[in-house]
């Protein structure tokens, strides 16, 4: 931790947001969101938690970025002014704000230090994560531990909120071709004309993203990633090629029934591991049960094990979503070639 | 092979599961799913009342997921209170989906395995919600009912359908953050997210800013999410477009899961003289009750249409649980908690009768309700039954959690909240009866405008009853207000009274 | 020095709470309400992240521990504490999963009503 | 101690060139121009400065350490490939949207200031 970046990334932080909120051309905002993001990222590094500084960089500065520029490109870039009552939104927005900051501003004053040693939370419970996790799980990465083991049942449910949210965004955007016929052609804007130096690079680099994805997937034990991350980066794998191709050239290697299949599938690996403890006897996600079928398998291990099972779970939903969100907002739920 | 100390874990499992059995039945064939959604509604509905049994024979349970303890692990804790808002949700999703089939069908023709994987998963966030006794779970169960609400929402045909819930995600989203920001608060004062924790830890530092402005944060968040007035204003819109069957899993429950969460807040992680107490007086909080339930009476008396009024009453009895919840004493409290289950009964029958009507007439206006009684004669009992069980007469089950709610008002000596409930009821009883005036009285058809046509068209409407998956749903809810009705002393005195923290 | 310090991480995040809360009511382009949320649920992040730091600790991976079996002792002041790690990741996948679907909402209303801003489509619902 | 100074010059020299790539990012007149310094000077710079991190890392050699110095390695290469790439994607983009090169007689005319 060194509050001197801390300081200057912080106080970057504001105008980038200031940006980004005030800028007129949309494909301008998404990109100053996107340093947003990667300031954020740097913030969170610095403060040591890698594993969300991984995800954001990730999540919020490629695929939020990429989604919200596949959005843009589909509808208006402009943004335009308010025709009437600017004022009474400004001042409404602004008295909302400046209440909430009060009320937070107020609280913040009885705030312990920040990055004191000795503040509740820092010694209420994670004292017992960081000291037990080698002894309970035999995972020294404790963010997997806890994430995958001790609260578990929450990352069940966020990889059950990705998935509402593929089947969402699905619900509201498919719709059938015949209405309107398949165009057969990428959206003509312009400036999006195939370049085969892209295609090449971004054909090389795929396999190896989606083998660094796999890496991060099952070295999340030992190292910063898990089946949150991976996922997320095996989808950016198909979104990149998307991108450099079009999206009739991912959807021929993995068709909208395979991504809707494998998106059941990662979740259901986990519920049926938790479900699976339960049939052992065993309460809900109790991996421990699981050393009775699992040949040589300590129960501590079978932590380990079950984990890991859970973490592939998650990285499949995870890519499956993604590649269905971006297919879906890209195509503007045609499914045709995209972008 | 699954005793029944583990019941908590399979009501919230087997819907979670059947989700993504749904969704991957739809890939085959999609008459699958409608069977698959009744099963797993029917198990986790008969787990939840084996868990209430075993709670009223031995007490609150405790669940461990993953098998750790508490404060390290997540827990369930189910205690009467929840037990008994847990066994409504059940029902009232079962119901809603047992209904759902006929309008998804005619709604959604293309849509329907995404339509139910949502719907059960919208369930399944409720049920955790209410189950969870971890208070960071319940904002992740939180989000998942509210991602899935949004999909439902916007998936109506309606031409409005996609901006109320566009207005409904931002407002949501807010909602879900403040909550989020003030579990945030509690995490940084006392380092736990397990509410039986965090109760013990707290009363130490109920006196510091930091504490206070949490309790407010957490109370803005969920008033948003409950839509309690002022912050009412996503609801109306989003609810009056969704399709049929989304308006009749959501309406009933959403609201009413919030305010079993604010309740939850106020008698379980801070206590009851932190929140009546040392948090400021309860009064303001009664009066903002006073004005949700005059506001939203109003605003319901100046709509056209059928199924937005019926949201402005939403309003209003939210106003009713808040107001109850905050009137500080063991009548109100006991009123607001028999009110939520009259509540979300009430609204699933007025919102089936909605529902039936748009079925039939296409249109949810007031015109569309012409010459009904004579067309679906069961339909409009039912819906009377709901009807006059809003109004609060007895022996239907909506006077005795009003009757409680007045002596609550009484005791605490808020008259003005005692009159707000009076008002309420009488503009009830007029928008009703206006309803069922149309309904009974007025010739069905516009189109027959002079007067030989009217007299004519009296007699030619032949009965055209909605379909039994509608109907019976409907008959079997009419059936249940009267039997709270006239059972709700028991109710009280089994459950209820429980549920009332101790000292009142 | 040392007093702002002890705040500032506070400082900034209610800062950008309240940019995001002014960009979701006042703006009138519906993405930009969409970044705004956005901007809203990152600051909550930096909020928790900031709670998890630790003066002089590490990041929470445990070091030397690759052989299973042997256990180190261990001390909790060497590491930042993991829980709101955790908690701030499911809280990500939350943000860009709302993210998701707002976009996919806004391509709806766009199909539907030609525009994303919000006047000009509350004036064709009128 | 040999080290020592590779690494301080490593990172200097990436540092410099950093610096540089945001002067011309700034300074330089028209669309082409100013990728023309963000394309090389980022690429160059990243290389500089994860060489220098390399050599820092490799002070105590073990075999947990040569395995970071891979990784390292690895991400050099694949910035190699994908920095320029990137540019390029741009100032095709740029060229395909009908962006005119920078003149010095019609200065200002065509400046990136949008």
């Amino acid at each position: 931790m060194i509050w001197q970046i801390d300081l200057i990334v912080l106080a970057l932080l504001v105008p980038c947001a200031m940006a980004a909120i005030a800028l007129k051309d949309m494909m301008s905002a998404a990109i100053t969101f996107g340093a947003y993001s990667f300031l954020m990222c740097l913030l969170w590094t610095e403060m040591g938690a890698v594993d969300v500084a991984f995800t954001e960089a990730a999540v919020g500065a490629g695929i939020s970025t990429v989604l919200f520029i596949a959005a843009v490109h589909h509808s208006r870039r402009r943004v335009a002014k308010r025709r009437v009552g600017r004022i009474v939104f400004k001042l409404l927005g602004l008295s909302a704000a400046g209440a909430i900051g009060i009320i937070l501003l107020w609280a913040a004053s009885d705030f312990p230090e920040w990055a004191s040693p000795d503040i509740p939370p820092s010694r209420h419970l994670s004292p017992y994560y960081i000291t037990k996790t080698l002894e309970d799980t035999a995972v020294p990465n404790i963010v997997t531990s806890v994430l995958a083991d001790y609260r578990g049942f929450d990352t069940m449910f966020e990889t059950s909120v990705i998935f509402a949210a593929g089947m969402a965004v699905a619900m509201v955007l498919r719709r059938r071709r015949g209405r309107e016929e398949r165009t057969g052609r990428r959206v003509e804007n312009g400036f999006a004309r195939e370049s085969p130096i892209i295609q090449t690079i971004c054909r090389l680099l795929a396999p190896f993203m989606q083998l660094f994805a796999l890496y991060v997937v099952a070295h999340g034990h030992h190292s910063p990633g898990g089946g949150f991350q991976g996922g997320v980066i095996l989808g950016a794998s198909f979104i990149l090629l998307a991108l450099a191709y079009d999206l009739d050239f991912v959807l021929k290697r993995l068709n909208e029934k395979w991504t809707l299949i494998l998106a059941n599938v990662g979740v259901l690996i986990y519920a049926s591991i938790g479900a699976l403890a339960l049939l052992l006897g065993g309460n809900f996600l109790d991996y421990s049960v699981l050393s009775r079928i699992l040949p040589a398998t300590t129960p501590v291990m079978a932590r380990s094990h079950g984990m890991l099972g859970v973490e592939i779970g998650v990285a499949i939903t995870v890519m499956a979503i993604m590649v269905l969100i971006y297919a879906n907002i890209a195509s503007n739920g045609k499914y045709d070639k995209g972008l | 092979m699954i005793g029944p100390e583990q019941y908590p874990a399979v009501m919230i499992v087997v819907p979670l599961l059947a989700a993504f059995a749904i969704n991957l039945a739809g890939l085959i064939d999609r008459r699958f799913c409608y069977p698959l959604l009744l099963l797993a509604l029917g198990v986790a509905a008969a787990a939840a009342l084996a868990v209430l049994g075993q709670v009223m024979r031995d007490g609150p349970i405790s669940y461990r997921l993953g098998g750790w303890p508490p404060p390290m692990g997540i827990e369930y804790v189910v205690d009467h209170l929840n037990g008994l808002v847990l066994v409504v949700t059940c029902v009232v999703a079962f119901l809603a989906a047992v209904y759902s089939k006929r309008s998804v069908e005619r709604e959604l023709p293309d849509k329907i395995p995404y339509f139910y994987t949502l719907f059960i998963l919208a369930v399944t966030g409720l049920l955790g919600m209410t189950i969870t006794g971890d208070a960071f779970n319940l904002y992740v169960l939180m989000e998942i009912t509210a991602l899935t609400n949004y999909a439902l929402i916007a998936a109506g045909r309606a031409d409005r359908a996609p901006m109320a819930s566009f207005t409904y995600i931002i407002i949501g989203t807010i909602g879900a953050s403040f909550y989020l920001l003030g579990v945030g608060h509690l995490y940084i004062m006392t380092g736990s997210l397990n509410m039986a924790d965090l109760r013990t830890i707290l009363p130490e530092l109920y006196t510091t800013h930091a504490v206070i402005a949490s309790f407010i944060i957490l109370l803005l968040g969920l008033w948003i999410k409950m839509a309690f007035f002022p912050l009412h204003g996503w609801l109306p819109n989003a609810y009056t477009h969704a399709p049929t069957a989304t308006g009749c899993l959501i309406a009933p429950l959403v609201t009413k899961v919030s305010v079993y969460i604010m309740a939850r807040l106020m008698f379980s992680v801070y206590s009851p003289e932190f929140s009546y107490r040392v948090f400021g007086p309860a009064e303001p909080v009664v009066w903002m009750a006073v004005a949700a339930i005059v506001a939203g009476s109003l605003m319901a008396l100046a709509q056209k249409d059928f199924k937005k009024m019926l949201t402005y009453l939403i309003v209003a009895e939210v106003g009713y649980m808040v107001g109850g919840l905050w009137l500080a004493n063991r009548y109100g409290i006991t009123g607001a908690v028999l009110h939520i289950v009259n509540d979300a009964l009430m609204t699933l029958c007025l919102f089936f009768t909605a529902g039936i009507v748009v079925y039939k007439m296409k249109g949810h206006a007031f015109t569309d309700l012409r010459g009904l009684f004579r067309k679906m004669p069961l339909t409009m009992a039912a819906f009377t039954v709901g009807a006059l069980s809003m109004i609060g007469v007895p022996p239907t089950a909506g006077f005795f959690s009003k009757w409680y709610l007045l002596l609550g008002a009484i005791e605490a000596g808020q008259w003005g909240f005692m009159a707000a409930l009076l008002f309420s009821s009488l503009i009830n009883a007029v928008l009703f009866f206006k309803v069922i005036e149309i309904a009974y009285f007025e010739p069905c058809g516009v189109q027959h405008g002079h007067d030989g046509g009217q007299a004519a068209a009296h007699d030619v409407i032949a009965v055209d009853e909605a379909p039994f998956s509608m109907l019976a749903p409907l008959v079997l809810v009419s059936a249940a207000l009267l039997a709270i009705g006239i059972y709700s002393g028991s109710l009280v005195t089994n459950i209820i009274q429980y549920a009332v923290p101790a000292g009142f | 020095m040392e007093d702002i310090l002890a705040r500032y991480n506070y400082w900034i995040y209610v800062l950008l709470m309240m940019i995001g809360l002014y960009a979701m009511i006042a703006k009138n382009n519906l993405y930009k309400k969409v970044i705004g949320m956005s901007i809203f649920q990152t600051a909550i992040i930096v909020f928790y992240v900031s709670i998890a730091a630790k003066e002089g600790a590490t990041i929470p991976i445990i070091q030397g521990a690759h052989g299973a079996g042997l256990v180190p002792a261990i001390d909790p002041a060497v590491y930042v504490n993991p829980l709101p790690h955790v908690l701030m990741l499911t809280a990500i996948v939350v943000g860009v999963s709302t993210l998701g679907v707002a976009l996919a909402v806004i391509l709806r209303i766009y199909r539907q009503y030609g525009t994303v801003e919000e006047d000009r489509i509350l004036e064709k619902l009128r | 101690m040999i080290l020592d100074t590779l690494t301080i010059v490593l990172l200097a020299a990436g540092f410099f060139f950093f610096f540089a790539t945001t002067i011309g990012l700034l300074r330089f007149p028209g669309f082409y121009a100013r990728m023309h310094a963000a394309g090389k000077g980022d690429t160059l710079s990243s290389l500089l400065m994860l060489a220098g991190l390399i050599v820092f890392n490799s002070h105590h050699f073990s075999v947990e350490a040569l395995l970071v110095d891979l990784k390292i390695a690895f991400i050099m290469v694949f910035i190699l490939m994908a920095s320029p790439t990137a540019t390029h994607a741009i100032i095709k983009a740029g060229y395909e949207a009908g962006l005119v090169q920078w003149q010095a007689e019609e200065e200002g005319k065509h400046d990136l200031a949008d």
